[in-house]
């Protein structure tokens, strides 16, 4: 596979540039596959492949998705738990990506993230006091009793107790040590928040509360969310815009009521009319069926990623990576379909 | 319709040293021959454990079916031996779980794992079995079914499983399929096929169907009647299509409401307060009380009785004595 | 088969006859350990062929040719399978054996002539002669001989063969000690002549597969590990042995040895001191003991200046209860030693000074000395404590044991003892040159046939020798250079008896003991006599009562 | 409608709820211990080790001679009221031995896991944290070491090195370390994945911290299982070592030197109390700690806490 | 999977050579020569001397290193010091000892340990499971050259049931009977801790498979209970004891040093110790080597059953 351009896929046309708090362009994450006594390197796992787009400050850009897409990756390669293969993270007017750890560190407090697994985000070794004031200990802020007192305002504003703060996170439910979660990310005062899969794991009920916690904290604190999700109707119902990748592509971005009134990309297609309906009387429109599986990101197919399972495909699309082009302001979509 | 399986108030019990754990605490429902019941709850909500109560496969050990009956064509589940059982496990009922990734041996083909029921369950040959198996995995939707046989599961994709899983479970023609979570686990474009997948065979084959989900969309999709589980009990019982419509439990009310759906948009979503109650922990009287909205002081050392509301729904909630619900 | 019968019965009536003629070998096993022989002499029938007997032994033979092996095991096997002019019998004299008689020597000393039997046939059917004789002598004196023993052969300036059955050895000086060097098994030289010198001791083909001497036995298989076994040569020139086989098993060790003994697996083993306990409960075993050529001792490094006076070495001899040691952890099975020299030896000298244990003595002594008690108790002087280790080898019980039990006779004394072990190889290291690096040692000799001195007193075998204790005396020097060239016994039992008593009074060792060997033997087995230097002496003349 | 009170503040107030329904504050530590309980033989193992690491420690108080005191007129003497388990072969009064020999054993086994852990830990959370060469280079080490026939190089070192008791357990502490290397290796690369982890590093924590300050505590579970049990392992490794002549040397005596003596077939015929209580002591001392480390392999899963 | 095996062999080559530096060093700064171990006084100093000239000890480590490597890679182990027989025959004499003995030990641990283990497994808390656990504790607890003592002293001595010790009776022909006879009581003794360590990881393991989806599926069948444990769970459940297996290989080989010292069983292990004591050094050489390309031989058997055991590993 060539390296493109990274000129090439970028966005042409960009609102103002000054309310945009993080934009991502032509970002790759390839994992090397090693293999052999000299453990060289013998392919690429291309998790995330040349993908594009931006934030606005105090938006929530939503990134959907099935497993295996790469939306993972691309949260976790902004706040750099990966370092990126090519690409950059203009993130306030500042590229992220070729900055060292200690350079980045400045930075570490204004991107956080909330992850998925409420079972495993939290050390279960600590108290929940200890894991919230980590983040003061890390950037030497505050002093002892001032950080207690943040610590107990955090625990409060997501509904927590404060006197719980030296309990263990096996003593709480899955939805309290989500909102341990988000109470951490929110320690440092970030200025995005990425929350991956943050609901994913809960009960249904309790996927409400997360998400009205979540949209409450956003109003107060002016946050802006880099929300990565799976279930559509969690990320229509949270997100401003949308992002819509498939095997590590990114294939369609847009405004929430564009991408679900009118879609344009087969894949973000087929992804809505897969949705199991919302009422037994609703009337389905024709649901798309697609055919076979995901193809391997290590060896993804030539082309347009998309092209083995589209009911549309061409032989065009066989051959050549179809651009990130914004067919109508503000609608991105990367699809030979509407050269 | 003829009721196929008629369950009375099932106790499936967990005891440790020092608790016993009520999960299952006197459900009462039935299936009728051909038709799909969702079973509708959270975690905790005792779903799981229904299901395995009527395979007779309560979680060994501390788990216990210790009341109730469960009539399955006739005859009462509780009262058969151990023998008798393995002839009703896999062949009159059979069941597919959550996870295809690990509820499918990964040390034996696919092949093999089909065909040792049919010839365990109909006395097949191996020949005889394999064609079956053969025929089956075309039903569910496999083109080249001859080269999956002699491929072992990890070759396969969650999607590919699942078929196969279901493949298994209708080889023996059962006549209640109990799906436990079967599409929770896969990706939403490969749910459609399954889903659409389900539709067809129970149409097909005839079965019933007891489907176990947590997930409405699911339920909207393919269920007949619902029941809805909290706490170890059915709160409520009822039509699908009223479910939605007038859903007469508070809780029923409120999952319905936390759920975020494709074609409206709120600012914020109903939610239900506080978390769900684990077994050792139920509350006194209303296992929901201390997450309703309307709760009673009766509610909380009284425990309400599922009662006929209309004709064909039932609810679990005192609020219904006092002239219906709001 | 019935002509073997006939054949057999036939040879035990001649056999009988050459015994008696003989002077019966077999009535008088030993006259030195004789009190402490357990053996219950039991009427016995007259000796019978044939049977299969089992030596059980933990080491296992490394080279079955008499001129290259240094260890017991080789030389038990080469024992059997080679015979040499001439063999020490049981009272350590010469005797001959291949040789016809005594030899006869030169005026001078340094021709010695030896005259051998006729008809002796190598196991191969060949006969020897002279050339064999010289051929294997001439082994050690080549210039490219690998041979560890060469060195005896120093003063050896030729061998030749007068006739056939004559060979005249000439020496370039006087030696005493030549006498008893002339034991080494006698080579086919018909096998072997083609074999350059350098590589003969790698010649496996014979080393190793087909040793063939003259000896009683003939050599048949060796399993590494498990056994060896040897048949009966019927043209033996002292005539057939009794046995049809003997058989050497291997074993780990003596635990092991003493099990297959209880066991009956096996008929013969050398018993370890230790161990006797348990044999003499055995009623199918008789034991045999005589006293050892060795003795064993606490050496003291003279070069450490607190062994530097004689007085403080005497007084530890005295601190020490020697004949304690002897009737404890050696059960009785030894003798208190007093000098270099085994009891067996016609150089003992029995009129040495003696340390007998002597508490207080041993106190004014190291009084006498200038050792002070310090605080402790410890002795001291010019702010040194009379503090030492003293080192053993961890493998053997015994040695470790005198170690800790001497640390606690001496702390009587006001002496710090500490013991300490090491493993062998490392043990050697450290105390041989040039390391030196030990203080005391508990040690054992084992000694030659011949008593000189020499490799163990001179003081040129200090840097680089055997003489690790240091000990620097210029009359025992003198005597260890000249009594070689005494030819006669008694006179050079004299000198060396002074030098014996030189050395028992400056006490740089400690001698503890002359330990008694123990020879645990079935009581199938007839026909014994206990050598205190070869474990297989006259093995034609035993025979199992069946 | 009659609500009450408490359940009006109840539904106005999820806070109160939280609390409902965390019930009794359960520490890590009093779930372990209370899961550890539940295991007889784990007590039933801690409570010997109790008394025997005790009474070693307490052996000059209690022993009542002088373990080193030789009778060798009253050699092998059998148990008797004033020597309770007898005397051994220089008449040295076994039962004081035992206590003073139990010092040396266990130290040895207790200095040397201690070495062993902290090199196998430390490579193994570099290893298993950073990945890559500095992983390569340390698992290939791991590797060499491991097909080392592990007694061999043990003796081979020991005989070369003199058998002394510093060295032994050296040689114990540098040979052993890969079990728990891989091990901990294991557990970093699990671990490093996890959520936590990742968000430690969201906020910019050090490496160095996350290896030692988040990752290790979680890490050492499996560890301390390990290192209890080769404690037990190294008495025995000590006593295998004296059976070959390699062991502890005397006059230091050790459970396993001890029973060395008496290998001999006449002490094993008539004082079979010589052999036979080291023997037991290394068998209940070994039993023990393996009832401990079962015990808190049970207790210390990670399981047992996370769901 | 040739080429895995193929690959796995190469990968052999740096740790066995890795290994034979660390030895030969070893061996250098040992103190001791082999030259000095007879305490013979006749034996003249200059014969020592040349002795060790012979042998190539006065040489500087790295040729003489090379030069035993040079010799290794011809197949030549080079020549015993104090036997004086080429290393390769010593070895080869006794090798087949040490393997039939690893090999029935082996066998031995399995058939004992995997049965029970299972067994316990299935009988979580029962009776049994309590007796089997006790047992295999005490296996792992028992220094196993004092229960070989104790097993001589029963079996061999008072009941005269089983030989003090060897290979084979004195003299008799092959028998499969006799050697079995002389085999039994090594064998127990070196497999009796591996016993115990393989009974207790396999019901660990089986109580894990046990927990598993899959087999919930089984049951699901309709099966039995002996079907689904061992059809389903038991496969499943020796997956992960390969590995361990493969791990203990070396216990087996350490451990036989002591067996065959025990039961005078004349295989390399008691080679290899009189080797040690007596600084033979090429016959250590040789015999550490062998044991680690037995080790990473037997970890890549391990391997590659563990590959035809579980369908998901592919090479």
């Amino acid at each position: 596979m060539t390296v493109e351009t990274l000129a090439k896929n970028q966005p042409s046309v960009k609102n103002d540039k000054s309310d945009i708090l993080l934009e991502v362009n032509g970002l790759k994450k390839y994992f090397p596959v090693k293999a052999g006594i000299l453990q060289k390197t013998v392919g690429h796992v291309k998790a995330v492949d040349d993908v594009s787009f931006f934030i606005k400050k105090g938006e929530t850009f939503g990134l959907v998705g099935e497993s295996g897409c790469g939306k993972s990756t691309t949260g976790r390669t902004i706040i750099r738990l990966y370092e990126p293969t090519e690409g950059e993270i203009i993130f306030d007017g500042q590229d992220l990506s070729g900055l060292k750890e200690k350079q980045l560190k400045p930075y570490r407090k204004d991107i956080q993230m909330v992850f998925q697994d409420p079972f495993s985000s939290l050390n279960p070794r600590k108290t929940v006091g200890t894991i919230l004031e980590e983040p003061f200990r890390v950037h030497n802020l505050y002093s002892k009793a001032e950080r207690k007192e943040r610590v107990e305002h955090l625990l409060d504003r997501v509904g927590l107790m404060p006197q719980l703060r030296d309990r263990y996170p096996h003593e709480f439910s899955g939805g309290q040590r989500q909102r341990i979660g988000i109470a951490r990310a929110l320690t440092l005062n970030p200025k995005l928040i990425i929350g991956d899969e943050p609901v994913s794991a809960l009960d249904v009920s309790i996927q409400s509360q997360v998400l009205n916690i979540m949209n409450d904290l956003q109003k107060e604190f002016g946050l802006t969310y880099l929300f990565i999700a799976h279930d559509l109707a969690v990320v229509k119902h949270i997100s401003d815009r949308i992002g819509v990748m498939y095997l590590g592509r990114m294939m369609e971005v847009t405004d929430k009521r564009t991408l679900y009134s009118n879609p344009l990309h087969p894949y973000t297609q087929a992804l809505l009319s897969a949705i199991p309906k919302s009422h037994p009387s609703e009337v389905k429109r024709e649901r798309i069926i697609l055919k076979g599986d995901v193809p391997s990101p290590s060896n993804p197919p030539k082309g347009c990623v998309f092209h083995t399972r589209c009911p549309q495909a061409m032989d065009h699309c066989k051959e050549v990576v179809p651009e990130l082009k914004e067919l109508e302001p503000g609608h991105f979509v990367a699809c030979h379909l509407y050269n | 319709m003829s009721t196929l399986l008629q369950v009375k108030n099932l106790k499936t019990h967990f005891f440790s040293k020092n608790k016993v754990l009520p999960v299952v605490d006197g459900v009462d429902f039935e299936v009728k021959k051909g038709e799909t019941l969702a079973i509708v709850g959270e975690s905790g909500s005792g779903k799981s454990i229904t299901s395995l109560s009527i395979m007779g496969l309560v979680p060994k050990p501390g788990g216990k079916t210790v009341d109730g009956e469960i009539i399955f064509d006739g005859t009462d589940l509780l009262q058969l031996s151990e023998n008798e059982m393995f002839k009703v496990r896999g062949n009159e009922i059979a069941m597919i779980f959550q996870e295809p990734m690990t509820s499918l041996n990964p040390v034996l083909t696919i092949g093999e794992q089909i065909t040792e029921v049919l010839i365990y369950h109909k006395k097949m040959s191996k020949k005889e079995a394999r064609q079956k198996a053969v025929e089956l995995l075309k039903i569910v939707g496999f083109a080249r079914a001859e080269e999956i046989l002699d491929d072992y599961p990890h070759r396969l994709s969650g999607g590919m499983r699942q078929r196969v899983m279901i493949a298994m479970a209708m080889s023996c023609d059962p006549k209640l399929l109990i799906a436990d979570e079967p599409t929770t686990a896969l990706d939403v474009t490969v749910q459609a096929q399954i889903l659409e997948l389900m539709k067809e065979l129970s149409e097909k084959f005839d079965s019933s169907i007891i489907l176990i989900t947590h997930d409405l969309g699911v339920v909207a999709e393919l269920a007949d009647r619902v029941i809805v589980m909290y706490g170890g009990q059915v709160v409520e019982e009822t039509g699908i299509v009223e479910l939605f419509d007038n859903p007469l439990h508070p809780y029923s009310k409120g999952l319905l409401g936390s759920v975020p759906k494709l074609d409206e948009e709120k600012e914020r979503l109903s939610s239900i307060g506080g978390n769900v109650p684990s077994p050792d922990n139920f509350p006194k009287g209303c296992r929901f009380v201390t997450r309703c909205e309307h709760a009673m002081e009766k509610c909380l050392t009284e425990q309400p009785e599922l009662k006929e509301i209309y004709p064909g729904r039932k609810s679990r909630c005192f609020l219904h004595d006092e002239g219906g619900n709001e | 088969m019935k002509k073997t019968i006939f054949a057999s019965i036939s040879m035990i009536f001649m056999l009988s006859l050459f015994l008696v003629a003989c002077g019966g070998g077999t009535d008088a096993p030993d006259q030195t350990g004789g009190d402490q022989d357990t053996a219950e002499q039991q009427p016995v029938g007259d000796p019978q062929y044939g049977g299969n007997m089992i030596l059980g032994t933990s080491g296992e033979p490394v080279i079955l040719n008499p001129l290259y092996h240094t260890d017991s095991a080789s030389a038990d096997i080469t024992d059997l399978v080679f015979a040499g002019l001439m063999q020490t019998n049981e009272n350590l004299e010469m005797e001959p054996l291949v040789a016809k008689t005594q030899p006869e020597i030169s005026e001078d000393g340094l021709e010695w002539t030896y005259e051998l039997n006729e008809g002796i046939l190598f196991h191969d059917g060949a006969e020897l002669t002279a050339e064999d004789v010289v051929f294997t002598y001439n082994v050690f004196i080549h210039e490219d001989t690998t041979s560890p023993r060469a060195g005896d052969f120093r003063s050896l300036v030729n061998v030749e063969a007068l006739d056939e059955y004559t060979v005249k050895f000439t020496l370039a000086e006087p030696d005493a000690a030549f006498a008893t060097r002339v034991t080494y098994g006698i080579l086919p030289k018909h096998l072997l002549e083609d074999i350059p010198v350098a590589d003969l001791e790698d010649y496996r083909e014979f080393n190793m597969q087909n040793p063939i001497g003259t000896g009683p036995f003939k050599f048949v298989s060796w399993t590494s590990g498990q056994n060896l076994v040897l048949e009966a040569n019927e043209e033996y020139f002292e005539g057939r042995p009794y046995l049809d086989n003997v058989t050497f098993r291997f074993a780990s060790d003596s635990n092991a040895l003493v099990l297959l003994l209880e066991t009956g697996d096996i008929h013969h083993m050398i018993a370890p001191t230790s161990e006797i306990g348990t044999i003499e409960l055995y009623d199918h075993v008789n034991l045999h003991s005589t006293l050892a050529l060795r003795y064993d001792y606490l050496g003291w490094n003279l070069d450490r200046p607190l062994f530097e006076d004689k007085r403080v070495r005497q007084a530890i001899t005295h601190a020490i209860d020697r004949q304690e040691l002897v009737e404890t952890i050696m059960e009785g099975n030894a003798e208190v030693a007093h000098a270099p020299v085994s009891p067996l030896s016609w150089a003992y000298n029995d009129d040495v000074p003696k340390f007998e244990y002597d508490v207080e003595k041993a106190k004014q002594l190291l009084a006498d000395a200038g050792w002070e008690p310090g605080s402790d108790g410890i002795l001291e002087k010019d702010g040194e404590r009379l503090s030492f280790t003293i080192l053993s080898n961890s493998g053997n019980v015994t040695r470790r044991d005198i170690g800790i039990i001497t640390q606690q006779y001496l702390r009587e004394v006001g002496i710090e003892v500490k013991p300490e072990q090491m493993e062998w190889g490392a043990f050697l290291d450290q105390i041989n040159p040039p390391n030196f690096d030990f203080d005391g040692v508990v040690m054992a000799w084992g000694l030659a046939t011949d008593p000189n001195p020499r490799a163990i007193w001179h003081s040129d075998q200090i840097e680089n020798g055997l003489n690790r204790s240091a000990y620097r005396n210029d009359e025992v020097d003198r005597i260890a250079d000249e009594n070689t060239l005494v030819m006669d016994q008694a006179e050079r039992a004299a000198m060396l008896g002074d030098a014996f008593a030189i050395i028992a009074e400056e006490q740089p060792y400690t001698f503890l003991y002359y330990p008694y060997q123990f020879v645990a033997l079935s009581k199938e087995v007839q026909g014994f006599t206990h050598h205190p230097r070869i474990d297989m002496y006259k093995v034609h003349e035993w025979w199992l009562n069946q | 409608m009659g609500k009450s009170e408490a359940q009006l503040q109840n539904n106005q107030n999820p806070k109160l709820n939280d609390v409902q329904s965390l019930g009794e504050k359960r520490s890590l530590l009093s779930i372990i211990v209370a899961k550890f309980l539940q295991n007889k033989l784990a007590v039933f193992g801690l409570i010997m080790l109790a008394i025997i690491v005790g009474s070693a420690l307490l052996a000059p108080w209690i022993a009542p001679h002088d373990p080193d005191f030789q009778n060798l007129r009253n050699r092998l003497a059998a148990p008797s009221a004033e020597f309770l388990l007898g005397t051994d072969h220089l008449g040295r009064d076994i039962f004081s031995r035992l206590l003073f020999g139990g010092r040396v054993s266990l130290f040895v086994g207790f200095v040397a896991m201690v070495g062993a852990v902290t090199i196998g830990t430390t490579v193994g959370a570099l290893a298993g944290y950073f990945g890559g060469l500095v992983d390569a280079f340390l698992m290939r080490l791991v590797d060499i070491i491991i097909s080392f026939p592990n007694i061999f190089l043990l003796i081979t070192l020991v005989a070369v090195l003199e058998p002394s008791l510093d060295k032994l357990i050296m040689v114990f502490a540098f040979l052993s370390w890969t079990g728990t290397a891989r091990l901990v290796r294991g557990e970093f690369l699990t671990l490093k994945k996890r959520e936590f982890v990742l968000a430690a590093r969201t906020i910019g924590m050090s490496n160095m911290k996350i290896i030692f300050g988040q990752i290790l505590p979680s890490a050492m579970g499996p560890v301390i299982v390990a290192a209890t049990l080769a404690v037990g392992g190294f008495i025995l490794a000590e006593s295998a070592l004296s059976f070959l002549g390699l062991g502890v040397q005397p006059p230091t005596s050790t459970w396993g030197n001890m029973l060395t003596y008496s290998q001999s077939v006449t002490i094993f015929r008539t004082a079979w109390w010589y052999p036979t209580f080291p023997g037991v002591m290394i068998l209940l001392t070994v039993l023990s700690f393996n009832f401990v480390g079962d015990g808190l392999r049970d207790a210390l899963d990670p399981r047992v806490i996370e769901k | 999977m040739t080429t895995y095996i193929i690959r796995r062999l190469i990968m052999m080559i740096p740790i066995l050579f890795g290994i034979s530096v660390i030895s030969f060093a070893i061996m250098y700064a040992a103190p001791g020569k082999p030259t000095v171990m007879d305490l013979d006084p006749d034996i003249s100093v200059e014969a020592r001397e040349a002795q060790m000239e012979r042998l190539g000890l006065n040489d500087p480590p790295h040729i003489q290193y090379i030069n035993w490597m040079s010799n290794v890679v011809k197949g030549d182990f080079g020549t015993s010091f104090t036997k004086k027989q080429p290393v390769r025959d010593m070895i080869a004499d006794r090798l087949p000892n040490t393997l039939i003995l690893m090999i029935f030990s082996t066998i031995l641990a399995i058939i004992v340990a995997i049965p029970f283990g299972v067994l316990s497994a299935t009988k979580q808390y029962s009776k049994l499971d309590y007796g089997v656990t006790m047992t295999s504790f005490l296996g792992l607890a028992t220094p196993n050259f004092w229960l070989g003592l104790m097993l001589i002293m029963l079996f061999s001595v008072q009941l005269g049931w089983t030989p003090v010790g060897g290979v084979s009776t004195l003299g008799a022909d092959f028998s499969l009977l006799d050697r079995l006879h002389h085999l039994i009581l090594p064998a127990i003794v070196l497999a009796t801790a591996d016993m115990a360590g393989l009974t207790r990881y396999t019901r660990s393991s089986m109580l894990e498979v046990v927990k598993q989806d899959y087999i919930r599926t089984a049951r699901a069948k309709g099966f039995r209970e002996s079907t689904v444990i061992y059809k389903h769970g038991l496969r499943n459940g020796l997956i992960p004891i390969i590995t361990i297996f493969g791990l203990m290989l070396p216990t087996f080989i350490g451990g036989s040093v002591i067996v065959e010292q025990l039961f005078s069983w004349p295989g390399i292990g008691k080679l290899f110790i009189d080797a040690t004591f007596e600084r033979d050094y090429p016959v250590i050489m040789a015999i550490t080597m062998f044991g680690a390309v037995l080790t990473v031989i037997g970890n890549l058997i391990a391997d590659i059953l563990y590959a035809v055991l579980d369908p998901r590993i592919e090479y």
